[in-house]
């Protein structure tokens, strides 16, 4: 069976998520962004406080497989410290070959992208 | 931190010690080294001593040893009832009865049954994967030639009523094959009274070794049977190779001990497994797979709402090792017939865990996993976005 | 009274005390009892540990561990080369070649062969069992789907030269399936240089445990296979059924000390071979049906002149453990196709015996067989007619 | 394998046959009946010593399977002291029973018959 096979950079994603949860509202304003797709399992909310067009902090929220939740963790903590431009360029690719994400499962990935490119229209809108 | 709690026990049970004391003995003892087929009195001691083990094998159900063929497993056992009496009877008739609950050995048998021209009639298992008698009732005809149900499902642990079928298919001359890999051994079974045909089981599912199995054949069934494997003429010439003695002598010891202690153990495994139940109800959104009453006393099936099971599955790992309760543990990872058959949606499926307990596992045991489950569960619940206990449920 | 000498290792080895070491900790060792395709730790672990053995059994004939099957033995690896070949690829041709001088367990997969439709081609083996590469050579058509030769016979020990049949069937796209069931481990064999497509081969004859096999696939065999048995897929699906760690890693262990120790061994049983049929000529009368070269190192296949094998057998049985010249370990006794096809009658083939030798074989032992059976031939010669040996010969 | 199963009895009679051999031409004038039927593993010899129409001493030769040689000891065993006019009417079959020969075996004893009958003529011829 393919699950059950996770290099160690997941496991600690997944067993150590600095980034899962929320943003205090008194740090800020917090803006969301949320996509699913619950067929391909995964669901993700990716939660930002801005301030000048940069990301000050970022967390998230997901439902799916270990890889998904890890691939999270990661975005999140490198959204922290980028401007809110380069939110819609940012890249999966990389992300999903140092987490050695079987292929059958990178679909699920997009579903981060997604939520990704919501953050950022919420980002513009709210701005 | 201590050792993980094993609750896997429907994939395979350790080993028992005595079951491996027997078979270092025989793996060592002189007088059991030589082929059981030769002559010599090397040879005619492994024999002897495998015909006792194979009395033991065949009391566990209430079979003739002299009609108990030993073969690889369940697995083999399954096939060679299917493939074996399909083949051997196909002038008889080519319609077939089985149910989509069934264990993959059995599903692909039947499959392979209809490339090679038979009808395969599939029941839709109603309760937990079981089928209820009357259903096969209904589907049995003048040119049914086999019905092929399970004693006890391998997701969920519910047991299926066999007598009404036993009798059905006697009464038709049907030949009746139970798939009785997961109860021989920790219920009561009678192939005389049941009126079961072939029974297959296999010694690593109740203490013995991997790799050796049996299936306990009525006259009838006997003769009609076509080997899956050709050769010596071992097992009657019904299933060639040279017998493995240490297999069969620690598959004899497992299976007198499994009789020895079959009645408390059904009673103290099914107080343990309530026992786990209500502890897992801390967690709250926790569902029950597995029927509550008609049911293997070690097998537990639940999910949890909110809850993705591949996630679940990797959070309890350092503390329990259990399967994931969609997929039996099987080489390739399909999501699990039975459970939609009761009306889970795919994500609750997915959600689902069979948690399994046996000879060894004990109340300390119980609490611990619960424990280490309920705190996984509340942790991805955490992490999940708002409302994901409404979604996946 | 000293225990008696062990000369059946044809029929099948002592298992290896270091093999039975590392069987007994597969048995018991708490990681290594969960089934090899659960997903959680435990089950991985016995998945890693079968892949490293599976690579160990695989070396000892220069096979692709990604292509070899393991299975219950040699009797199923046969059975799945010439039945999962034939019945996979039937559309492609309905020829088959073997030779009558097989083991059962391919003669008799052959007749299934025949039932199912195939012809199949039988040729008589020219050399104590074996066929020459000009009689294969002869008998391929356009439409042979499968050749199917012993490497060594496990009557007489005769050696098959395989290269220049490999070489053909290569040229001609025709699969070659090759029963390696006594040679392999003891003498060096490669697949790939032989030009082997399916290879079968046991652990219990070279020092492992009884009921683990194995089947060496070239890619194109590999995709040729029908499973003989289905279900949850292990072995690539190709031989469904819980993997059997503590067998598959003694397997692991038999075939790393065969390699180890191969060399070594061939030079000194061939010597502790012919030592054996030198101190049996006191006996006169003694005739030879291994041949003195080509010959697997610990196999001697003879035959005394005036002596009745049954009688033989009882009369050597508290000094000897040996089996009769004209059955190989079989649950059936039928008089030896091999030998009769090398010219023996019946009352001679019921003279010979099969004296074989292995790893635990010494000088001390061959000398103490020798005098037990020369005391007891001439004892039975005594008490027969006169004239008795030149009528029995 | 049906071979190489015996009752304590044959072992017995095989391993120490007390009438195997010959008798002592010395002894008188020795009288021969022998049978054979090597298509079914049987060759018979049984040599008796008689004096006034009394076997005072039988011994066998044989070849064939344990349960023949065993069923030859018994048989010279039993010959002695019998009458000669008895020869004819010995029976095999409760000897058969107590050595539990099988039955795809019964045949061969029909030649300890037959070399019975020889023995029974040539006493005969030779009286
Ligand atoms: C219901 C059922 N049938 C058959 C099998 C196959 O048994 P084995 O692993 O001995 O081949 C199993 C377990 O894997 C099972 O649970
Ligand atoms: C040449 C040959 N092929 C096949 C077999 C069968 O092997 P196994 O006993 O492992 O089924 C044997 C031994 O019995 C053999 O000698």
């Amino acid at each position: 069976m393919a699950t059950g096979n996770y290099c160690t950079e997941v496991r600690d994603l997944f067993f150590t998520p600095a980034h899962a949860g929320d943003i205090d509202p008194a740090a800020g304003r917090v803006v969301r962004g949320e996509a699913e797709a619950l067929d391909r399992t995964a669901w993700v909310v990716f939660a930002a406080l801005c301030r000048d067009g940069q990301v000050i902090e970022a967390r998230f929220r997901a439902w799916g497989c270990p890889h998904l939740l890890a691939a999270c963790e990661l975005t999140a903590a490198q959204l922290e410290g980028r401007s809110v431009a380069e939110l819609a360029r940012f890249s999966l690719a990389d992300l999903a070959g140092r987490l050695q994400v079987p292929a059958e499962k990178l679909g699920r990935l997009l579903v981060i992208e997604d939520a990704l490119l919501a953050l950022a229209a919420s980002i513009r809108s709210s701005g | 931190m201590s050792a993980p709690v094993y609750l896997d026990y429907a994939a395979s049970w350790p080993v028992d010690p005595r079951v491996a004391e027997t078979m270092a003995q025989a793996l060592t003892e002189p007088d059991l080294q030589a082929n059981p087929s030769s002559s010599h009195p090397g040879g005619r001691r492994a024999a002897l001593a495998i015909e006792q083990a194979r009395r033991a094998v065949a009391a566990l159900v209430g079979a003739d040893p002299a009609r108990l063929l030993l073969t690889s497993g369940a697995t083999e056992s399954n096939n060679l009832a299917l493939l074996g009496v399909a083949r051997g009877r196909r002038d008889r008739g080519r319609h077939v009865i089985t149910s989509r609950g069934e264990h993959r050995a059995v599903i692909d048998a039947c499959r392979q049954l209809e490339k090679e021209g038979f009808e395969v009639t599939w029941l839709k298992p109603v309760r937990a994967g079981c089928v209820d008698p009357g259903q096969v009732l209904e589907a049995l005809r003048k040119d049914t030639l086999l019905v092929s149900v399970m004693h006890a499902n391998n997701e969920t642990g519910a047991l299926c009523d066999l007598a009404p079928i036993g009798a059905a298919c006697r009464a038709r001359g049907t030949l009746l094959h139970v798939d009785a890999a997961q109860g021989a051994g920790k219920l009561p079974l009678d192939v005389e009274a049941l009126g079961v045909d072939l029974l297959a089981f296999t010694a690593h599912k109740l203490g013995g070794p991997k790799g050796i199995g049996a299936l306990a054949c009525s006259v009838r069934a006997l003769t009609a049977l076509q080997p899956l494997q050709f050769g010596g003429g071992q097992e009657q010439g019904l299933r060639s190779g040279t017998s493995a003695t240490h297999q069969i002598l620690g598959f004899g010891m497992a299976a007198e001990l499994a009789l020895q202690h079959m009645h408390a153990e059904a009673e103290r495994l099914t107080a343990l497994r309530e026992r786990l139940w209500h502890r897992l109800q801390a967690a709250e959104g926790v569902w029950r797979n597995s029927p509550a009453q008609d049911c293997l006393p070690g097998t537990l099936n639940l999910g949890f709402e909110g809850v993705e099971g591949e996630s679940l599955m990797l959070a309890i790992q350092s503390g329990v090792w259990a399967s994931s309760g969609s997929a039996c543990a099987s080489a390739s990872a399909e999501p699990s017939y039975v459970l939609r058959a009761m009306g889970l949606n795919d994500l609750a499926c997915q959600a689902s865990l069979r948690l399994s307990l046996g000879r060894w596992t004990d109340a300390a045991q119980v609490d611990r996993a619960a424990a280490v489950i309920v705190e996984a569960v509340t942790r991805l619940r955490e992490r999940a976005p708002a409302g994901v206990r409404s979604r996946i449920r």
